[in-house]
């Protein structure tokens, strides 16, 4: 019985959801089944929703017991500090509302910058990648060397200012072999969600479901 | 029945779910198991063993550097397997291996694989703990301690494919300036994929990761998909095809059959 | 001349905090790092409270529509996951999402991946005026059938189709060029913004 | 090339790697202070997503905007795009009903987009809204488009949908005229749902770092165009006639374009030289 309910019921689930929702999207139904569709996906929206607080969770999970295991005084400080500034957020947030200029601060003030230096500082390791390892070793390096330097260059407006042909590389580079590279993955990439979907309706997929409470 | 402008793709649907029936009935009924192309990068692994085994080195393999929450994702799954492959090459060759893992919840893992790839070649008494090491959840930090193992032990084969990001280069990078050591990677995340080619002799890109992994279970399921998914892939392109000849002639026949 | 907004000056510091990695790993950096963990989940949470109240306080309070219990108890289920002998029961709600999340994208993939790219790699069989379009046009039909023939698995790589797969393989590196060209531009984006507000907004010197 | 030539150069790319950072840093200090604003291309895309705004939306058009923006990327990504376009929408004279798919975007949205816009005399609730945030992604995007009030009680402030004049004038996805997804992923999410599905009009407003992805479905036709990060942003900036921070930013970007184009031939030409020594 409990297998059953452990594994069968999730899977059962999944392509019973599968079924209804493709034959609602491509059969003429009465618009009943229409609307119960929309029911079910509102449904599903909401629990979305409590689906992100795991991440909470998962956080307080990792960081709690480091708080009182770690032996060095910044690490229990950095792992109390985490769990007390989301805490905080969420209080505040909850108290004054996320309009409130008390929130505002934070999130303008401690969130934002930290968030953009994160991307910021991948200009520094891109260059850093440059230099170690951007050797043109075989044909296969040549050929990305060279789209990599004419598109770069081609984004530089000093240069493209003053050889007015020289963007048109850029663009070609972008507009011909980008595009037909792409398209040719994007079609083996449907066919390979096209065939997610038929590995779960027909249960084949153990996997997806599995991982969550193993 | 069916809506208008629709017919196409339900009938493209029904066509797919069909076709893995029939082929999964094939291999139960029939036992028919799909054959799969030699890849470059998993035949490179053995001649890279051999390498090792002749200049006496060690091999260095991982899973890549899954985030916190990623540890079960597919790429890392796909990562363990050519772990698994590469410990049985190297215990088969009697060349030490060096497994790392970059979260805490894979060592048990790993060291799980390698033993398990060690006693199924036989020798399972010649496996060491200290080879399958955690190095830190940090992946700068991982992907020094990578870096430091490849020079200090001088490694004569690298081989990551699994989760990869930014520090990718810094995994493959000390290597190719010291250019002895075969560097075998491999990601699905196309960003990523420009820092493995050019520091990796071999290169598993996108697809090519998953395909590996079904190469090396042998799992029928796994290889019916590859089976299955190289079918449409040739009906896409068979599709485009005709496309392109009766449209240079003038006629819509397979943009409307796709649109009715 | 120097601004005196407290919040500048906070923002600045942690950005200089999150740089100093460069330098080598240090407490600081780690600490801004923990600041935007923590940060970013509790707003995360916050959101997806505010989420669900808004889609179901009017309905329970004023319509009195009882049928949203069930998706509010499904829910709350989802948490089972870190109680370990029961995490098992999260999986039932898990499955709804899972489902769901498939199906709508595996129903528009069809026409939107696959329909789509064909009739568009088809509409390129025409002459165009200029004759680098034709040749534009040519090139992209021909390497499109050769970078979806470097992903057939089922026959090796020799012949005809080893040298389509060759072709397929070779644009997929201009592409690979070019994508990681557009990224370095992202990057560059950022930091530019950051060394905006540090020199401009908070030294005055623009 | 005599010998200490070359162990010049060699010398050169094995530096320490934080005085090149330095070196960047450097190079992107000056145009902050004196941007040259030099002139930049308009490319394709951009000019199709200002063509289409300009010529087809009318007064009191519909026009859905789903944000997905994170914001570590508003700062020069996403900000000369949007503040450019959301301005020529409320200069159209267009109904904007803005629904956020990532938790930070109705922040941005209520705290940082809506201040900078010069509204004129669309107010609150009729020509504009803040639906607020909806989790699960794609999955909230199909339910909004096949029944609006399934989804929507209340907006962002907690004002019930009807008391908001401009919400009872729509109740599904094909009341809307044109529909603009801001994101830093790939369109599929949106193109699946509203393009495939209801056949509209689309428009993305994407990170430089996507340019890749985007133009294959731009060429297919199955967008009318995108705006691509800080340079798509310029672009629209210059369309517009109001220059705002992305023309400022361009020629500052220029710096560590060249910047990064020289690191690679500079590795580059070593290398060739360390190979010619090897063989000798």
């Amino acid at each position: 019985m409990s297998n059953v309910l452990r594994v069968k019921l999730p899977l059962m689930i999944i392509s019973i959801i599968l079924v209804v929702i493709f034959t609602e999207y491509f059969l003429i139904l009465p618009s009943s089944i229409s609307n119960f569709v929309s029911e079910l996906q509102q449904w599903i929206v909401i629990l979305a929703a409590f689906a992100i607080v795991l991440g909470a969770f998962n956080l307080v999970k990792i960081h709690l017991p480091k708080i009182s295991k770690s032996k060095e005084i910044s690490d229990k400080f950095l792992n109390a500090w985490l769990i007390a500034i989301m805490t905080i957020t969420i209080v505040i947030g909850l108290i004054y509302g996320t309009t409130s200029s008390q929130y505002t601060f934070i999130f303008t003030n401690l969130l934002s910058p930290v968030s953009t230096a994160v991307w910021s500082i991948m200009a520094f390791y891109f260059c850093g990648a440059v230099l170690r390892t951007f050797r043109a070793r075989n044909l296969e390096s040549t050929v990305l060397i060279i789209s990599t330097f004419l598109v770069a260059s081609g984004n530089a407006p000093a240069i493209t200012a003053f050889i007015p042909w020289y963007e048109n590389l850029k663009t070609w580079i972008m507009n011909v072999p980008n595009v037909s590279a792409m398209r040719g993955m994007i079609i083996a990439t449907g066919i390979g969600v096209l065939f997610t979907g038929v590995k779960m309706l027909l249960q084949v997929e153990r996997r997806s479901t599995v991982g969550a409470g193993e | 029945m069916i809506q208008s402008g629709k017919i196409v793709q339900t009938m493209f649907l029904l066509t797919t779910i069909a076709t893995y029936y029939y082929l999964s009935w094939l291999n139960k009924e029939k036992g028919f198991v799909p054959k799969i192309r030699k890849i470059a990068a998993l035949d490179a692994m053995e001649e890279a063993v051999g390498r090792a085994a002749e200049m006496g080195r060690p091999v260095h393999v991982s899973p890549g550097t899954p985030g916190a929450a990623e540890s079960i994702e597919a790429q890392t799954i796909a990562g363990l397997a050519v772990t698994s492959h590469v410990s049985r090459l190297c215990a088969r060759n009697g060349v030490p291996v060096i497994a790392t893992a970059s979260r805490p919840e894979l060592l048990p893992v790993l060291q799980e694989i390698v033993k398990e790839a060690y006693k199924a070649e036989g020798v399972g008494e010649a496996y060491n703990d200290e080879n399958v090491r955690f190095l830190s959840d940090n992946s700068n930090a991982y992907a020094g301690g990578v870096q430091g193992i490849v020079e200090r032990e001088e490694c004569a084969a690298n081989i990551i494919v699994g989760k990869l990001y930014g520090t990718a280069n810094v995994l493959f990078g000390r290597a190719t300036v010291a250019g002895k050591t075969i560097q075998i990677g491999g990601t699905a995340y196309y960003l990523v994929v420009p820092h493995l080619v050019v520091t990796c002799d071999y290169v598993l890109m996108g697809e090519e990761v998953f395909v590996a992994e079904a190469y090396l279970n042998q799992d029928p399921k796994q290889l019916i998909t590859v089976f299955a998914q190289d079918i449409f892939k040739i009906i896409s392109l068979g599709l485009l095809i005709i496309g392109l000849l009766t449209y240079s002639m003038g006629s819509n026949l397979v943009i409307d059959f796709l649109n009715t | 001349m120097i601004s005196r907004d407290i919040g500048l000056w906070i923002q600045a510091l942690l950005i200089l905090m999150y740089f100093s990695q460069l330098y080598k790993d240090n407490l600081l950096y780690r600490f801004s790092e923990y600041t935007l963990i923590g940060i970013a989940v509790g707003h995360g949470v916050l959101l997806a409270y505010q989420n669900v109240v808004s889609m179901v306080y009017i309905p329970l309070t004023v319509r009195g529509e009882y049928m949203l219990l069930i998706p509010i108890i499904l829910g709350l289920l989802i948490w089972t996951r870190f109680i370990p002998k029961y995490s098992w029961i999260s999986r039932i709600p898990m499955s709804l999402i899972m489902g769901l999340s498939t199906a709508i994208a595996v129903r528009g993939a069809i026409k939107t991946q696959i329909y789509e790219q064909i009739i568009a790699t088809i509409r390129l069989a025409v002459i165009e005026p200029s004759t680098l379009g034709t040749f534009n046009n040519i090139i992209i039909i021909i390497t499109t059938i050769c970078t979806l023939s470097y992903f057939l698995f089922l026959r090796e790589q020799k012949g005809s189709l080893g040298i389509s797969a060759n072709i397929g393989r070779l644009t997929m590196m201009a592409m690979y060029g070019n994508t990681f060209a557009w990224f370095y531009m992202s990057r560059v984006a950022s930091l530019l913004a950051q060394m905006q507000l540090i020199l401009i907004q908070l030294l005055g010197l623009g | 090339m005599s010998n200490n030539k070359e162990n010049w150069l060699l010398r050169l790319v094995h530096l320490d790697h934080r005085y090149y950072y330095l070196v960047l840093i450097i190079l992107l200090v000056a145009p902050i202070i004196r941007p040259i604003g030099l002139p930049i291309l308009v490319s394709d895309p951009t000019r199709d997503f200002y063509n289409y705004v300009n010529n087809n939306i009318q007064e009191n058009d519909k026009i859905l905007i789903w944000g997905g923006m994170s914001v570590g990327f508003w700062p020069t990504e996403y900000k000369p795009g949007v503040i450019a376009a959301v301005q020529h929408f409320f200069d159209k004279g267009a109904k904007i009903y803005w629904i956020s798919g990532t938790t930070e975007d109705p922040v941005i949205y209520d705290q940082y987009v809506i201040p900078e816009i010069e509204k004129g005399s669309a107010d609150y609730g009729i020509n504009y809204v803040n639906l607020g945030y909806y989790s699960g992604g794609e999955m909230a995007m199909s339910a909004f488009a096949k029944d609006i009030s399934s989804v929507v009680e209340q907006d962002y402030y907690g004002t019930p949908i009807d008391q908001l004049p401009m919400m009872g004038e729509v109740s599904d996805a094909n009341d809307f005229e044109f529909i603009i997804h801001i994101t830093g992923s790939p369109p599929e999410w949106l193109l699946r749902q509203y393009n495939s599905a209801y056949g509209k009009d689309c428009g993305f407003i994407s990170i430089s770092g996507m340019m890749g992805i985007y133009l294959p479905y731009y060429a297919s036709e199955q967008m009318i165009g995108f705006i691509n990060g800080l340079r798509g942003g310029a672009e629209y900036e210059t369309l517009t006639g109001n220059p705002g921070i992305g023309l400022a930013s361009t020629d500052t970007v220029s710096t560590g374009h060249i910047f990064f184009s020289v690191l690679i031939l500079l590795t580059n030409v070593l290398y060739f030289i360390d190979r010619r020594i090897n063989k000798q």
